[in-house]
């Protein structure tokens, strides 16, 4: 069943460095995995644990977040309270049999579209390994949408 | 007393044994052991990489594993010849870089029961040892007979610096490691531009007015400025610049006699050693009158055995050159 | 859903063209917004050619008055570029900015997939977490900051002058900091400018003497900008004016104390290392402002105790020995950076033997020689000082377009070629060779100067110089500098002896411009410039509002764009002062004080100390004017009783289970 | 009002100390005979779930629920409760969040049924097992089937009023029945619905003697091999207290007494998940930029999950760890 799974996975940014980050991307028309759904924040120190666990828990197979690379941030360092919030969270999922590796953090600058593109592209390859977190059952109770997608072909 | 594996190659039990001897010497002053690898081979000098890869690095690798099994310690295994040093840095290198190469020469080893994982052992000239581990301090405290007076080029030739994989070396173009050992030796160093350019290494066999080209602008430009003698750190530089240097005379119609002597030759005389346990005075190019200014009495050589009377005989013409015509001078008078 | 009142969401899908529904099914989608998220509030869907158009914005403005909106979302670009235009047009149809939000479809979808189907079903999420995150958005007021008219300009270039003599002009104060003695920056050093070849000196010192001179500018020298706080509308800098151990207020200029003074010291910052100045000193004769200053390290009474020539001599008594630092103040609303450029160093291209072979010179010594006030009164010679040189090569692209180095092009190294070659052509009729790579000459008379250069019989050998060296070779090379080199034109390797070497070397940023970056709150390219708010519509402000950049600071350029840019930032900044406040983002944390335990976890983590502890109530505050919301101390809070605006709990959370389709109408299967 | 109103209390599971603390309000249990006619309260009477049964919906006026829905019979009780009471709450820590009968749900079900009947001191040789129903002369009999996640009150049954802590501190019982007696005198008025009582709205540091400076936590310690500073904040002194995020109500009573706060009284007023906001406060504080550095402090705490959902998995928003859902969903599959 993995080979075709197509892992949805929530992804958050930071508003001044990978947001841009991944508009860089789309100008350049820059093709990547469209499984991460974005969410914009203003920094990624606004990063609560608590966003990526109602995200697995609420159907997503992986969380990725981004940030500007430490000591670019917008805001001087507030990207190190998300490295530290990042590694211990991994340490929790880790004690409740989630795979650490389904949450990822990433550093790309406003001018890193294709550090974002690829990042994204591998971020998913790995997850659709890892194959479904079907959380607490809280997939099936997802409505089921309209068609189910057919991939004609992957971006590279 | 840090022990070392040491990689001697041919050289140095041939044409360069005044290399060995004086390293030798110095070994016991500055408190380095070195244990030569057992049944060590050929390291494949300039050509065999160039004819045929695979066999070539199997046959450099060969001496890595001899080396690795001896290992008991010490992780560092010493060449002081530039072109064994860069052939074995170059297998290591390779073997990592480039692991399909790695697995068909461990293939080849295997035959011999043979196997070497890249990066175990640590590569260096012995020149990078003498400067990093044991430090010019140490070696200034052991110098007892300063080499004041005394003029030095130091050349440092290609294969060192270049391609330096590891950064061990100060600049690719003009390093100063061997200058600055010169200098703590008490030796006056003169500013040599030359310093890594080439000597002509087998273009003496293969295209000999290159390689005189090469000796000469070497030769000239240490003679230029005011050298006695000049300092190299590689058998091969040593060979070309000394036995050659008086076909390249020949060949110019010049007549430089510019000595070249091992670094460690210097550094012998530095710590006091008397020439010939140095093997100072079995060089082609005597050494003799350049050591006066620093007192040393170098024994006269030899008068050099009567060449064979050539039979008389119709006298050869001078050898047609590639273009037909007899070189013009256009080397420095 | 609790059965609290339903908001009114209006959707607006844009084609953009085709950028959008060349690769997502619009239409659709509006369809699917309008059937499955009728639940949530969606009254109405539409999809539109270009919604950025004035008729898509009406679109939107009649829906709102007719249909009574109270959410809206456009599904279009990203927010970086229409946000405010769809703000603008809730605001004229009434409804409160803040409760529009952009749905990302183009730059986060249609762009960057390719498979149709795919793409429409993520812009439904897109379009589903959006609609499901404006519902959650409160109304917001702008805040609105009053503007101090104050400009502090970090720099005392051509660049940073300029600025200041227009902010000044415009009848506001500016504080003009400038670490050398004086301002000038690095055209000060320089002896002609291309293409016009006026003499530096004659177009800057004016413009030095008239910011020196003018009621609206205050000149602080010889000082460093030690710390920066607040935002936009009130910074609040301190400054440190370092010992001059000269008073200003007695000193004439008159410069007595620089002949008197018996220390002779090697001047490596304006001289570049050719000339020799005093222990106390002023770096030019037109230094503005004109007092000197007394150079600690090498004073002879500092190190010794003795001499104290100066102060016998002066006959003002200016000399003051125990001068301290002193620590200024400053409260200005805006903040100019025209910190200029450090040069590259040549002695990293170890084959070019610049401080090795002693008739190898860089640019800014060249300059330095070629300039009357210089250490050799302009007479181009040799480092022996005696013998002028009867051939010269100058080599382009020193650390410039070199992957070893620099990668960029340093803009300036072409023209500054052959400026020199016509300067050594005029002065000495020596033959001169210019190595370049491509001759770049782009603007107003600068190619016509390069057919200037050539007709004066420059020879130009296109071609990357591999080494310059005085290993003579031939007879004709000795006692010469040996330049090898490939001639491409010609494609012959070629050894040009030459009796003096110019290295162009390239520009960089400032060694400490990272620092310097991070002390103001603004990042650097991964060259180490400046990064602009937008490289080609907004190169003078930064991402930090209220703080722009001004110059070769921002990347290397020409004196003429130097000058341009300094204009620019100030009328930029002149823009905010005439505005009186400008209109912060409404996007803070607030702390409720009754869930807050006073837990102190929130005090140490805001960099712009907008989080404060009041001790008799044991309880944190948050001062609104400071926070720049960034939202870390809402998502660190323990309690959770720190809650922040426009980035809510509520809506990202709404937004996570609407990208998951968490709050779909159950479809009977 | 001729008839007293009627008072229930029910254990489902959970360890009972609820029972012992509502008991330790010592003479104010009089009054609870006094206002209430108890009419269901196993552990104290004799009655059986038919007299319940038996009873018209929504008769009983105050039903105090303690004990997490670990079985099918904790389920078909709490409905039939949920019916019959006309309030119901959520009593302590295991019917609000799952307690530490919770933490099972960090196990597959099946393996914990195994392991209780394999321990060292377990004598079954012959590695029998209790089936959930068995065939006698009389007919079938049952017991009660061991659901594969443990749930919280509210997941199963609508709950009016929510009364935190493990157990609820006396103090706090006795103020509650104080208030329902008001109420019933018509003196005040009940919370609206859903209010959490018996508690405080800030956090145990609220209520916490000792002095709190701006917190910068350098590395993580246990507790026994400190030499605690009995004025100074244990936080600060590198001791993982969970104070800060726990609900006051307790008047700091483990802090007080040298301990670090553990978490019983659950999560500060409307916070989704206990443990993230914990990993979030603690990990923003660390004082460490380089990965390698922070990871060092992070191995001072030694059971990150226990240490942020000792009290609270089962009604955090993961409720329970990979192993539990795993056999949620294979159970399902068995008993379909």
């Amino acid at each position: 069943m993995t080979e075709n799974f197509e892992p949805t996975i929530i992804g958050f940014t930071c508003n001044w460095c990978s947001y841009r980050a991944a508009d860089l991307a789309g100008t350049a028309r820059m093709k990547y995995a469209p499984n991460v759904r974005l969410i914009r924040l203003m920094c990624s120190g606004r990063l609560d644990p608590t966003f990526v666990l109602r995200a697995l828990s609420s159907g997503a197979d992986g969380v990725m977040i981004t940030g500007c690379h430490p000591g670019e941030c917008h805001y001087i360092e507030q990207n190190y309270k998300a490295l530290r919030r990042y590694l211990l969270l991994k340490r929790v999922l880790k004690g409740l049999g989630i795979e650490p590796e389904r949450v990822k953090l990433i550093w790309a600058s406003a001018a890193e579209g294709a550090k974002f593109a690829s990042e994204t592209t591998a971020f998913v390859e790995e997850i659709r390994k890892l194959g479904p977190l079907n959380w607490g059952k809280a997939r099936d109770q997802l409505p089921v949408i309209s068609e189910p997608i057919q991939r004609e072909e992957v971006a590279a | 007393m840090n022990k070392y594996l040491l990689y001697p190659g041919c050289s140095l039990e041939s044409s360069a044994k005044a290399y060995a001897e004086s390293l030798n010497a110095i070994l016991e002053p500055l408190d380095i052991q070195l244990e030569e690898i057992e049944d060590w081979n050929c390291c494949g000098a300039t050509e065999y990489l160039g004819i045929n890869l695979i066999p070539a690095y199997s046959l450099i690798a060969r001496n890595l594993a001899l080396a690795v099994k001896q290992m008991d310690g010490a992780h560092t295994l010493v060449a002081p010849c530039s072109a064994c040093y860069l052939n074995l840095a170059k297998a290591d290198h390779y073997m990592q870089e480039r692991p399909a190469l790695g697995t068909k020469v461990n293939e080849a080893l295997a035959a011999g029961g043979l196997e070497y994982k890249p990066g175990t052992l640590d590569v260096r000239h012995l020149l990078d040892v003498l400067i990093y581990d044991v430090g010019l301090d140490a070696i200034k405290k052991k110098v007892t007979r300063p080499l004041s007076g005394l003029k030095v080029a130091p050349y440092m030739g290609c294969m060192l610096p270049r391609p330096d994989y590891k950064h061990r070396w100060s600049d690719h173009e003009h390093p100063t490691e061997l200058e600055d050992l010169l200098r703590v030796l008490g030796a006056d160093v003169i500013d040599y531009p030359l310093t890594t350019s080439c000597c002509g290494g087998h273009m003496t066999q293969i295209g000999p007015e290159t390689a005189f080209e090469l000796i000469c602008r070497l030769v000239a430009g240490a003679d230029e400025r005011g050298a006695h003698l000049m300092a190299t750190v590689c058998p091969m530089c040593q060979l070309n610049l000394d036995a050659y240097q008086g076909e390249m005379n020949g060949y110019f119609g010049t007549d430089y006699h510019m000595p070249i002597l091992f670094f460690t030759q210097l550094m012998g005389l530095a710590f006091g050693k008397d020439p010939d346990e140095l093997g100072i005075g079995t060089e082609l190019v005597s050494s003799r009158q350049a050591l006066m200014h620093i007192g040393v009495e170098v024994p006269a050589a030899p008068e050099p055995t009567a060449r064979r009377k050539k039979e008389e005989g119709l006298p050869m013409p001078s050898r047609l050159l590639r273009n037909g015509h007899k070189h013009e001078k256009e080397a420095v008078r | 859903m609790s059965e609290k009142k339903l908001e009114r969401v209006g959707v607006y899908v844009c084609h953009c063209g085709t950028n959008i529904a060349g690769t997502v099914d619009v239409v659709s989608l509006a369809k699917w917004a309008e059937e499955k998220l009728k639940h949530l509030g969606v009254v109405v869907a539409r999809e539109y050619k270009f919604m950025c158009s004035s008729l898509g914005q009406e679109l939107i403005e009649k829906d709102i008055k007719e249909l009574g909106l109270t959410r809206v979302v456009v599904a279009a670009c990203s927010p970086h570029l229409h946000e405010k235009t769809f703000r603008t047009a809730a605001k004229n149809a009434g409804l409160n900015p803040y409760l529009v939000e952009l749905a990302s479809i183009r730059e986060q979808v249609s762009w960057v997939h390719t498979d149709k189907a795919v793409a429409t079903e993520k812009a439904k999420a897109v379009v589903a977490g959006a609609v499901s995150r404006v519902i959650e958005n409160k109304a917001l007021e702008e805040i609105k900051v009053p503007i101090n008219p104050n400009t502090l300009i970090v720099g005392g270039g051509i660049a940073g002058i300029q600025a200041a003599l227009e902010i000044a002009n415009a009848g506001f104060h500016v504080y003009l900091v400038e670490r050398e003695p004086s301002i000038g920056g690095h055209m000060a050093q320089f002896d002609k400018t291309f293409p016009t070849l006026d003499c530096a000196a004659c177009i800057l010192t004016p413009r030095m003497v008239e910011a020196g001179t003018h009621p609206n500018i205050t000149l602080l020298t010889w000082s460093e900008v030690v710390n920066v706080s607040g935002y936009v509308g009130s910074f609040h800098v301190t400054v440190k004016k370092k010992a001059r151990f000269v008073n200003e207020e007695l000193c004439t200029g008159c410069a007595i104390c620089q002949e008197k003074c018996p220390k002779k010291v090697i001047d490596d910052v304006f001289e570049a290392g050719l000339g020799y100045r005093k222990a106390i000193y002023t770096p030019f004769a037109q230094a503005v402002p004109k007092f000197p200053v007394l150079d600690k390290e090498n004073c002879t009474y500092f190190i010794k105790g003795t001499c104290k020539a100066c102060e016998k001599f002066c006959p003002t008594q200016a000399i003051d020995f125990n001068q301290q630092d002193q620590y200024v103040d400053l409260d200005v609303g805006n903040i100019i950076l025209a910190t200029g450029y450090d040069l590259f160093d040549a002695r990293r291209v170890s084959n070019y033997g610049y401080g090795r072979l002693p008739n190898v010179f860089t640019n800014l010594e060249f300059e330095r020689l070629s300039n009357a006030a210089g250490p050799t009164s302009g007479n181009i010679v040799l480092r022996d000082g005696k013998t002028t040189p009867k051939s010269v090569g100058i080599i382009h692209c020193v650390g410039s377009r070199d992957k070893n180095f620099n990668n960029y092009c340093s803009v300036i190294c072409c023209m500054q070629g052959l400026k020199f070659a016509h300067l050594v052509h005029e002065r000495t009729g020596a033959t001169v060779y210019n190595f370049y790579i491509d001759m770049r000459t782009a603007y107003k008379a600068y190619d016509e100067f390069y057919q200037r250069v050539l007709e004066e019989g420059t020879l130009f050998v296109r071609g990357k110089v591999a080494e310059v060296t005085d290993a003579a070779r031939y007879e004709h090379e000795k006692g010469k500098l040996i330049i090898q080199v490939e001639d491409t034109l010609i494609g012959k390797q070629r050894r040009i002896p030459v009796d003096m070497v110019i290295l162009s070397s390239g520009l960089q940023p400032r060694h400490d411009a990272k620092a310097v970056g991070k002390q103001f709150g603004i990042s650097c390219s991964t060259d180490g410039w400046f990064t602009e708010k937008h490289p080609k519509l907004d190169p003078v402000a930064t991402m930090t509002e209220g703080i722009y950049i001004a110059g070769c600071a921002q990347g290397p350029k020409d004196i003429p764009s130097s000058v341009a840019q300094g204009a620019a930032a100030s009328a930029r900044v002149l823009d905010k002062i005439l505005q009186k406040e400008v209109a912060l983002e409404p996007i803070k944390a607030s702390i409720d004080h009754d869930k807050c335990s006073g837990c102190r976890i929130c005090n140490g983590l805001c960099p712009f100390n907008a989080i404060a502890f009041i001790e008799d109530d044991q309880v944190s505050d948050i001062n609104p004017a400071l926070c720049q919301g960034c939202g870390t101390c809402v998502a660190a809070c323990p309690a959770g009783a720190i809650s922040g605006t426009g980035f809510s709990d509520e809506q990202i959370m709404a937004q996570i289970d609407g990208l998951l389709f968490r709050n779909l109408l159950p479809v009977e299967a | 009002m001729t008839a007293k109103p009627k008072f229930a209390m029910y254990w489902a599971a959970s360890c009972g100390g609820c029972e012992i603390a509502v008991l330790n309000i010592h003479e104010k249990i009089l009054d609870v005979d006094a206002n209430f006619d108890v009419v269901f309260w196993p552990v104290a009477m004799d009655a059986k779930y038919k007299d319940v049964e038996a009873m018209e919906d929504g008769s009983i006026l105050l039903t105090l629920f303690n004990g997490g829905i670990r079985n099918d019979e904790n389920e078909h009780i709490a409905k039939l409760l949920r019916k019959k009471s006309k309030i119901l709450v959520a009593f302590g820590s295991c019917a609000n969040e799952g307690c530490i009968p919770g933490l099972a749900n960090l196990s597959d079900s099946r393996e914990i049924v195994h392991t209780a009947f394999n321990t060292i001191s377990t004598d079954n040789p012959n590695q029998i097992y209790p089936r959930t129903a068995f065939d006698v002369p009389e007919g079938e009999i049952h017991i009660p089937n061991i659901l594969p996640v443990l749930k919280t009150l509210d997941q199963v049954v609508d709950v009016d009023y929510y009364m935190p802590g493990c157990p609820p501190e006396s103090h706090q019982i006795a103020a509650v029945i104080d208030l329902v007696v008001q109420v019933l005198q018509g003196k005040a008025e009940l919370p609206p619905k859903g209010t959490v009582i018996g508690a405080g709205n800030s956090t145990v540091c609220d209520e916490c003697k000792r002095t709190r400076n701006v917190k910068v936590i350098k590395s993580f310690e246990r507790i026994y091999n400190m030499q605690i500073d009995p004025a100074l904040c244990l936080l600060e002194q590198g001791i993982p207290c969970n104070g800060p995020a726990t609900r006051s109500g307790c008047n700091a009573r483990c802090p007080a007494a040298g301990a670090q706060c553990i978490g019983c009284y659950g999560p500060a007023e409307g916070v989704l998940d206990y443990g993230a906001r914990l990993i979030s406060a603690f990990a923003s504080v660390l004082d460490a930029k380089e990965p390698e550095e922070i990871d060092h402090i992070l191995d001072g705490l030694v059971d990150p999950t226990g240490q942020f959902y000792r009290f609270n998995l089962a009604g955090s928003l993961l409720k329970a760890g990979v192993p539990a859902w795993k056999a949620e969903s294979t159970h399902e599959k068995e008993k379909v």
